[in-house]
């Protein structure tokens, strides 16, 4: 069975290591926090000027100051710090990051990625994106692995301008994990009763299957 | 210590004129200078570029703005959430800039610091990149940055003295400090304004040598866009 | 939170090693890392490379390395005031690279930062752009510099808590913050060690981010150079 | 009579104006500060990261985490703000000081200054000197019209290695104030008692003297 948003989310956070700072996009990536392993040292940025973000504020408890990027109220966890853009993306930029999970519209198989922008539609803008991918020393994509046609957003080239070129390392969708090797796309591990079939299907670009492909453990 | 009170918005907005360039503070709504973006809809100056990175919301922030045709132009990295942007945008009426977050708070802080340039990695390969120097250091390919050149900025703090030292509160920061910095003339509104002597000097956010203009604002609203929380139990 | 503390400055200063290129945080002695200064005295690593805004004095500061010729390099904008150095400066022991102060405080910073190069105006016309890409911008001249590449970074803080945040005091902050963005192992030696969650998160000068290590050092002397006072009467 | 020091850094505090950042240099320039004219609005900087600094403290109240550029124990005034170096040189390289008062080993008629190095002589660096000289809208050069061997310092070319090119406006030196224009040094006032004569036999580069030349005004 495909993952759902939330199937994602937690097998992304098998991907973090204690110690980290991780930058979270906004929707299914967002997600991720709430999933980090019993007794792990992680950090969430957010590059409106935090660092050590914590849950949503308790009813009532909000503050008009106290935002995260995707401009929800956030709160504090104890030794978080606050600081400008500027000092918030000389973190992103200066790799001090470990690593940024993002959505995507279009991921291709030499790490080019395409999340901001369609042409001849309303353009919101690349926010941080831009910055973060071609800095961050870790990416993983978090995204459906079809788009709503069902068609492969796992492709030999992007078709939409890009956001980044080269960065992508690591892919987790809703199918599969796969990694961004120089071949292709090597499938890591499938969805819970996904087949590779299933998988290569729904990818446009080269999937690479060696042996016996694993698994996700979701619990 | 140079004092730089000035009694109201309408004197602290003086030598507005259409056709200039504004930097405005603010990361949504969050930390914006309300005070100024009400004074700059009261005075209906026009053909505006404005460097901030959002563009409001409808009918609050630059939205007021944009909502009197004021704007000629936005240089922002992301305008979401804003029905009458997306229709002048799509129009033509409004030309926009997209810039890269972390790209646009370097170059108001160059701006600031008296750096023209400065290579960044952000979007090269992409067509941010177009048309500008880019160059390989250490096997990394970077693009060359410009600075920004404002006549105007409008920020706000949380407190501020006479002397025009900031310091803000939360993520109200964001982009403040660094467009302070840039501001020809840097017009700053305050929550609270104290006198010289009662902020700690070392935990000034914004040296008072970035601001030419300092008041104390009135009737914040501070509007949440996503006010998103837990049950308390 | 990312627990940074280490037990005690041996821990620290773990891997570095001979022919490393070292930041050490401190303007004169004013804000210097002293345990950490100590202990690379004691550990007697050699054929270093220190960028540091000056180079102490003979007895104190980078002048105890310089006495056991620890240092191959100095990259420093003054180094006055300090026999030692002197003499092997003009024997030629010792190399030494001057910087423009701001030009080594925005290398130190532009490091952190991820920022390859930028320019400036300093040294344009000098000796110290020989060699360099110039440029104009709006009519004026400008060089370009390049980020530094330290191994270890070693600042000195007032207060600092268990998720490597720092606060300083006074002038004692200088290059501190940004030798502390630019390390790619930064060691900060503070004088007061607090939980985390005992400073306030809008007063932190460098987030816990930019420190790998932190640790609570002890008898800081703080040497005085210069002395000024007035009467009381 | 020739000025001294101290009728050097009387007759540049003339040259101040309300609202002005003003940065020191060590010597004659420090003592600038001493004599602001009463009821104006002047803050001293010094690039080791302070604004709005103030006298030496009393005695005994001094700290060693508090000291200028010149590594003096200060005070601060209220509504004084300490920041780091990248800060201070950000407003330096920003053109947010107003005036840069140094001294000077040698000026050239081009409004070239050296006084960071002699070959062949221990060389102690140019510290914040450079990006003074190369930021600073209106440089003074506070110093002596001639050096212990009696040569002149105001010169046609200087043949010390440069500290900045073509950006000294004035010079206030024991002799004369001067300005530099096109073509050469302007001579603007005369210390008090001191001869055109007298002033243009220490001076090297290329003298302008126009009409009468009038006595500085110090108290």
């Amino acid at each position: 069975m495909a993952l759902d948003k939330i199937g994602i989310a937690k097998r992304i956070a098998q991907e973090l290591h204690d110690g980290w700072y991780v930058n979270l996009g906004i929707g299914i990536p967002t997600l991720v926090a709430n999933y980090v392993p019993e007794g792990m040292q992680v950090e969430f940025q957010s590059e409106n000027g935090i660092l050590g973000m914590g849950p949503f504020p308790f009813d009532g408890e909000e503050d008009a100051d106290l935002i995260n990027a995707g401009k929800q109220t956030v709160t504090l966890l104890d030794g978080a710090s606050l600081f400008d853009s500027a000092m918030s993306f000389a973190m992103i930029r200066g790799q001090h990051v470990q690593l940024t999970v993002l959505g995507a519209m279009e991921v291709a198989e030499n790490g080019d990625i395409a999340n901001w922008k369609i042409p001849g539609k309303m353009v919101k803008g690349m926010g941080g994106a831009m910055d973060l991918v071609a800095s961050a020393e870790n990416i993983i994509v978090a995204m459906m692995h079809t788009n709503k046609r069902g068609e492969s957003k796992i492709l030999k080239k992007c078709s939409l301008p890009l956001t980044g070129v080269g960065c992508v390392k690591k892919i987790v969708t809703n199918l599969a994990v796969l990694e961004v090797v120089p071949e292709g796309f090597k499938l890591i591990e499938r969805a819970p009763g996904v087949s590779v079939e299933e998988i290569q299907n729904a990818t446009e670009g080269t999937l690479i299957v060696e042996g016996e492909i694993p698994e996700m453990k979701i619990d | 210590m140079i004092n730089k009170v000035i009694n109201n918005v309408q004197e602290a907005l003086e030598g507005v004129e259409d056709g200039m360039t504004f930097m405005l503070g603010g990361f949504g709504l969050c930390g914006i200078p309300e005070n100024s973006i009400a004074e700059l809809v009261r005075r209906k100056v026009k053909n505006l570029t404005c460097i901030s990175n959002n563009a409001g919301v409808d009918d609050f922030g630059l939205g007021l703005l944009l909502h009197q045709r004021q704007i000629k132009k936005m240089i922002s990295s992301y305008v979401g959430e804003n029905d009458e942007f997306e229709r002048q945008m799509l129009s033509g009426e409004l030309e926009v800039e997209l810039i890269p977050q972390g790209t646009l708070a370097e170059r108001c802080r160059a701006a600031g610091a008296g750096i023209p340039a400065f290579f960044t990695p952000a979007g090269y390969g992409t067509e941010v990149a177009e048309g500008k120097e880019t160059r390989e250091f250490d096997g990394k390919m970077y693009v060359l940055e410009k600075a920004f050149k404002p006549d105007f900025a409008f920020v706000k703090a949380w407190k501020g003295d006479t002397a025009g030292n900031l310091i803000f509160k939360g993520t109200a920061r964001n982009f403040n400090p660094m467009m302070a910095m840039a501001g020809k003339i840097t017009v700053a509104e305050v929550e609270e304004l104290v006198p010289a002597g009662e902020l700690d000097p070392n935990q000034i956010h914004v040296p008072g040598i970035f601001v030419q203009r300092i008041f104390e604002g009135k009737d914040y609203e501070k509007r949440i866009e996503q006010r998103t929380v837990r049950p308390k139990n």
